[in-house]
């Protein structure tokens, strides 16, 4: 067994190729797992179960395998086997390629956008550095944005290739609605990157790792509370606060969930995919929650610090909580405890949005969008750009 | 703040004041308030006089810079003013005249209403602000600005009754005419910028000995052009008379008292230009004898009295340029102050008299007013004593010393003495001829006569203040042999220091006596005949185009100038305008403009039919194969 | 094989195809999609003479094509919405009001 | 030839495949999207070239913005008539318009032969947009340094338009 290991330290130790491509081929394996397993299951029986609680119901409960409920979970394999069953009804006029492209298309960018996503620091791995991120992008940030552009297609192709009034005026909806709050989305952002200096997320969380508040120009300079924020954590959240609150608004405006939910509006308004059925119009929904996963990550990587841990220090090799040395080993499984408690307080938090507020018009969704974040998120731009001017 | 700013702007603002919202003010308010500033102004320029005469006479000179004109690396014009004892005399005399006459308008204009009645005299206040302009000037700049606004003051002020044709052709008249004149002035200006450059007086005028004796001719010449423009000498002279179309206060306002003595007032400042040349010395002499005596046998036929009055003041301002003319500087300046204040007060009489009558003007329809009208009848008649010479008046002796320089000055001629002595014989027969055809003798047209009336005491006072101005301001300028006090000469002293010693030593006292004597005697002989002539019943007036004579009929028409501009300058102007209209204008430039737009019109049409025909894609097409061509030009050159 | 002059010519021939498309099409936005096609041809050739020659300025002006191509079609499309809503049809070759 | 070349032929062929295919596809809104996946192709291609930021926004702001403005324009005006026309006019117009392009493609080409076509000169001299990290902020220079009042100018440039297609939308809305 030991001899085992050793050999196999031993190989990769000779063959430095070897363990990125398959550190690549892990990382991959790792995100998509992640990215399907919450978004394609874990997430709709969270959904369910917490709509239930907070209606005072009980929920999903009745599947049962041998009897067997598991607290409604299996009821995502019944919704699975459902929409596989289900007749795929393509409309007699519509494009069959179109039509069967736009929900592939609508998640699929929202998963190519994971590539960019780092869920880790850089680990070494028999002498050789690994970014845990599939695609560490100079411009990762950009490649998020670029991929909710483009995810702006599905819901256009499935509107338009419907052959469908409703289903058209739908995607009008929604692609209007979406490509408002695009710019929303990223002006925002602008602002932390400000402080950051770069487009890409391990930056980002590593100046956050790498500053405290004391450090930020003016906040620091205060007399008595420097030194106390010098024990903060400069996450984005604290620099940006403002660009947090419109960010996170913009997202959930971006995911056309509730209360922005207009384009497709399940209960009453016919949205864009009212000709889609079975597992293409769960495909629909499936999109949404990954859209979720993508958007809670991004907001814990560019506001809240990503999987830092207020007082851990992980340095080559070592890691150390509070002064207090740890193997490096527990400090990166800390770290990722920390990503991960953290990407899944946001997605409860999008939930708790979303079963929380009634839904608004769509005259007031632009008015929001056009008329107050985007001021809003200008003079922020504004301010911090200035006030960073002057504190250079 | 210097005071003479106050002078210079006070009518300025209340002339603005007046303009816009004047109307609203009603009659009382506009009226006090221009007469008020007028006055003031008056306070102030007699403070600054009296400041200056407390000066040192060597230096007896305030420049007073208000503002930078323009300020050029090399040249400079600041909107400065100069006051000295030349300009020190002329704004008492505009503002203390102006306002007797602006107290006189009070009444005179009363029965304009609200608004006309503003307008006048904001116009007549902008008048006084662009006469103490011209006359405070101390450049050449700013003295052409003030000559050119009371060109135009005087322009809205003849053609103020809007309604009659007369009168606008009138002031048009006098405008163009003074532009002939003010081309000359500008081209003076221009000659004194390229020799000196500068405009500034103090920086001409001084070192006038460094002009070569032709562009000292020139310059001379020139300016008198511009004197002559606006003094109305001959034969620039044809737009006074029909001046008078304006109310009567602006006639003794400005074409008696104020306006016209511009020019005399030029030349006077400009002596030592003049001094140099001997020949343009020698134009402005002869120009104003001869107009003094022209225009006094002009005056002698006509029967409009303010007609009389004008061709009078064409007269009067040949003697003062004649003065100016033969070096008397100071008797030109001496007779342009008393003739401001009998002529103004001649004017005004004469407006009276055409108030109580409703507007007559025709002498031929008077007569016997004296018993209606007693005090302007006996003001007239000291106005026209004094503009007649009689004894011991003040024309008397301003213009006896004219006539003696012409006699005996430095630049003396006889011709110069006979043409003067002439005019003055004249002078004292139409003189005689008007005072007793209008108030002696029995009343020719009873109507008018009944319904005759003294004027208001507003207008009545102004007379009587300018008889008793004219009467004492003969004492200024007492003959040398009576007196060694002498104002006048000695306030002027410093002005003309740079001349040689005035040689009256040269005439005897028998001469200066005698000369007096002969004046006294032509004065009562033609009074006397005057007096026989036209204070009967059949009194010695033709009827209306009914010439007695050859003379008679050319000394009505006035010597037949305004024919002979009508036929030289207005019809060939005409015609030559005629031709350039027919064959330059609408045959050659309209033609080629016409055939230009024709030519690419038609092209255009072609074009549009072919090629602009709409098709986008067309285009694209063109654009293309451009870029093609363009392409192509470039690899096969580029290589 | 991949040179510079590769990417030229392929920019080349997208701008022809571009220029082909704007002439024969009567689409008015397939036009204005040749016309982006023809901006973008342009592009593919600076980012490649940029990576050639070593400068960045290349690409700070493809920055500004694209930028000057977004105002470009935002405005275009408002006036073919604008023709659309009064004309109720959008064949450029219908289209010559305003040929004068 | 590795997987950098296969991958420049595959996208260089896809940009040029899908281009002909805007060009020769009735149905607009099949063009259009036609036009994105034409425009994707030129972002994998300019990634290639080691421009991953122009990459991104050409994802970005042709394909996610210009072209969904595009796509909008096409289903509010809903031009299936003319559509369904014939593409093209005539054989004569189509054939001169060929000729046109490809003279225009033979100039160019003639024009730009002295580049190497087979040589991509690594990125060496001092102002080079850089690879990498280093990509971003090179441009950023050459955009905000040198290019600072073009950058200005393109952006009052958009302000207007954006004003100005306001403005046309408005005046149609109270008719």
């Amino acid at each position: 067994m030991h001899t085992a290991l050793d050999s196999l330290n031993a190989a990769m130790s000779a063959h430095p190729l070897l363990v990125q491509a398959l550190a690549a081929v892990a990382k991959t394996v790792f995100m998509m797992t992640v990215v399907m397993l919450i978004g394609g299951l874990i997430l709709s029986w969270v959904e369910r179960k917490q709509s239930a609680i907070m209606q005072d119901r009980i929920g999903a409960n009745r599947a049962a395998i041998l009897g067997v409920r598991a607290w409604g979970l299996f009821h995502n394999l019944a919704d699975a086997a459902k929409g596989i069953l289900k007749e795929d009804f393509i409309p007699p006029d519509a494009n069959p390629f179109l039509h069967t492209l736009a929900p592939f298309l609508a998640v699929s960018t929202a998963v190519v956008a994971f590539a960019v996503l780092p869920f880790g620091g850089t680990v070494h791995l028999w002498g050789q550095s690994v970014d845990l991120t599939i695609a560490p992008l100079p411009i990762g940030i950009l490649f998020v944005w670029a991929m909710m552009g483009m995810g702006v297609y599905g819901v256009v192709l499935a509107g338009y290739v419907s052959n469908n009034k409703f289903s058209l005026l739908g995607c009008l909806r929604a692609t209007a609605q979406v490509i408002s709050y695009e710019v929303a989305t990223g002006l925002t952002v602008l602002g932390a990157l400000l402080f950051y200096r770069s487009l890409d997320f391990r930056d980002m969380v590593a100046w956050q790792m790498g500053h405290n508040l004391g450090q930020v120009p003016f906040l620091g300079h205060l007399p008595d509370l420097g030194a106390v924020l010098a024990h903060i954590p400069a996450w984005g959240v604290f620099l940006q606060p403002l660009g947090f609150v419109l960010f996170f608004t913009a997202t959930i405006v971006e995911m056309t969930r509730i209360p922005f939910d207009l384009p497709e509006g399940e209960s009453e308004i016919i949205g864009y995919n009212i000709e889609y059925s079975g597992m293409k119009f769960m495909i629909f929904m499936m999109s949404e929650f990954v859209e979720s996963l993508l958007f809670a990550w991004v907001i814990v990587l560019v506001f809240f610090g990503g999987w830092s841990l207020p007082g851990l220090h992980l340095g080559d090799g070592v890691a150390v909580l509070f002064g207090h040395a740890l193997p490096y080993a527990s400090g990166v499984a800390l770290e990722a405890a920390a990503m991960a408690l953290k990407i899944v307080f946001f997605l409860w938090f999008q939930m708790l949005v979303r079963w929380s507020l009634p839904r608004f018009r769509y005259d007031q969704i632009m008015h929001l969008g056009w008329k107050i974040m985007l001021p809003l998120a200008l003079a922020n731009l504004a301010v911090t750009g200035v006030l960073g001017v002057l504190a250079r | 703040m210097n005071p003479l700013l106050v002078v210079l702007f006070l009518p300025l603002a209340t002339a603005v004041f007046n303009r816009l919202f004047g109307a609203r003010l009603g009659k009382g308010a506009a009226a006090g308030l221009a007469c008020a500033s007028v006055l003031v102004a008056f306070a102030f320029a007699a403070d600054s006089v009296l400041g200056l005469a407390a000066l040192p006479a060597a230096s007896r000179q305030v420049l007073v810079h208000v503002y930078d004109l323009l300020d050029l690396a090399s040249f400079r014009v600041g909107f400065d003013l100069l006051l000295d004892p030349l300009s020190g005399m002329m704004i008492l005399v505009v503002t203390g005249i102006g306002f007797l006459i602006h107290l006189y308008a009070v009444g005179y204009m009363h029965e304009e209403d609200a608004g006309e009645y503003a307008r006048f005299f904001a116009y007549v206040n902008f008048f006084v602000f662009s006469m103490l302009t011209l006359v405070l000037a101390a450049n050449f700049l700013v003295i052409f600005t003030g000559w050119e606004l009371v060109g135009v003051s005087s322009y809205l002020l003849i053609g103020f009754y809007r309604g009659k044709t007369s009168a606008a052709d009138a002031g048009k008249k006098a405008f163009i005419v003074n532009r002939v004149g003010d081309f000359g002035f500008l081209m003076a200006i221009f000659l004194i910028w390229n020799a000196f450059g500068s405009l500034d007086f103090s920086a001409v005028l001084p070192h006038a000995a460094a002009l070569s004796p032709g562009m000292a001719t020139a310059v001379g010449l020139l300016l008198f052009m511009g004197a002559a423009g606006k003094s109305a000498q001959g034969p620039l002279h044809v737009w006074l008379p029909d001046a008078m179309e304006g109310p009567t206060p602006v006639s003794a306002l400005i074409h008696a008292a104020t306006m016209v003595t511009a020019g005399v007032f030029l030349v006077a400042r400009c002596h030592a230009i003049f001094e140099l040349s001997p020949l343009a010395l020698g134009v402005v002499a002869w120009t104003g004898a001869l107009t003094a005596f022209l225009a006094a046998t002009v005056a002698m036929v006509q029967v409009d009295i303010k007609r009389v009055w004008a061709y009078s003041t064409v007269s009067q301002l040949g003697y003062m340029v004649l003065g100016v003319g033969v070096g008397a500087y100071t008797a030109g300046l001496f007779h342009l102050l008393t003739h401001a204040f009998f002529k103004a007060l001649l004017f005004l009489a004469a407006g009276s008299v055409m108030h109580a009558l409703h507007g007559e003007l025709d002498m031929r329809r008077m007569g016997g007013l004296w018993r209606k009208m007693p005090l302007t009848c006996a003001t007239m008649i000291v106005g026209a004593a004094c503009l007649a010479g009689v004894p011991l008046t003040s024309g008397f002796f301003s213009k006896d010393e004219i006539l003696l320089m012409a006699l005996r000055g430095p630049h003396a001629d006889f011709g110069l003495w006979l043409l003067g002595y002439l005019g003055a014989a004249c002078t004292a027969f139409y003189s005689g001829r008007l005072i007793f055809s209008v108030f002696f003798g029995k009343p020719r047209d009873h109507h008018a006569y009944e319904h005759a009336h003294e004027s208001p005491w507003v207008m009545g006072l102004p007379l009587v203040l300018l008889a008793v101005g004219s009467l004492a301001v003969g004492l200024l300028g007492l003959p040398g042999f009576l007196t060694h006090w002498q104002p006048f000469t000695d306030w002027l002293a410093p002005v003309f220091a740079d001349l040689k010693a005035v040689p009256e030593a040269s005439a005897s006292r028998a001469l200066v006596l005698g000369l007096m004597a002969l004046y006294t005697g032509t004065v009562a002989v033609l009074g006397w005949i005057a007096w026989r002539l036209y204070t009967g019943e059949a009194a010695a007036h033709p009827a209306d185009g009914e010439a007695t004579s050859a003379l008679h009929r050319l000394l009505w028409n006035k010597y037949f100038f305004d024919e002979a501009y009508g036929f030289v300058f207005v019809r060939a102007l005409l015609g030559y305008s005629r031709w350039l209209w027919r064959w330059v204008d609408q045959g050659l430039v309209d033609g080629t403009v016409n055939g230009v737009a024709a030519a690419a019109q038609a092209a255009g049409d072609f074009l549009r039919g072919r090629v602009h025909n709409g098709r986008t894609r067309q285009y694209a097409a063109y654009l293309a194969a451009g870029a093609c061509l363009l392409l192509g030009l470039a690899l096969i050159y580029h290589r | 094989m991949f040179g510079v002059g590769f990417f030229l010519a392929l920019a080349f021939a997208l701008f022809a195809v571009g220029a082909f498309g704007v002439l024969t099409r009567r689409d008015p936005l397939v036009m204005f999609m040749c016309i982006e096609m023809m901006f973008n041809s342009g592009n593919l050739a600076l980012v490649a003479l940029s990576r050639y020659l070593g400068l960045a300025s290349g690409h700070a002006l493809v920055f500004f094509v694209v930028a000057v191509a977004a105002a470009e079609v935002a405005v275009g499309l408002g006036i073919i919405i604008a023709i659309f809503r009064t004309e109720k049809d959008v064949n450029v070759d219908h289209l010559s009001e305003l040929k004068g | 030839m590795g997987l950098r070349e296969v991958l420049l032929a595959v996208f260089a062929f896809g940009a040029l495949a899908f281009a002909l295919a805007v060009v020769s596809t009735r149905n607009t809104v099949y063009a259009a999207l036609e036009f994105v996946a034409h425009l994707l192709c030129l972002a994998a291609l300019y990634c290639l070239l080691d421009a991953p930021l122009l990459g991104v926004l050409q994802v970005m702001v042709y394909a996610g913005a210009i072209m969904v403005l595009f796509l909008f324009a096409v289903m509010m005006l809903d031009i299936q008539e003319t559509g369904r026309e014939s593409a093209f006019q005539g054989p004569g117009q189509v054939a001169g318009a060929l000729l046109l392009a490809a003279l225009l493609f033979a100039l160019l080409v003639f024009g730009a032969d002295r580049f190497p076509a087979a040589a991509l000169a690594p990125a060496a001299a001092p102002g080079a947009p850089g690879v990498g990290a280093d990509n971003v902020v090179r441009v950023a220079r050459a955009l905000f340094e040198r290019g600072a009042l073009v950058f200005e100018a393109v952006g009052v440039l958009l302000l207007t338009a954006v004003v100005a297609v306001m403005v046309m939308a408005k005046r149609r809305l109270e008719n």
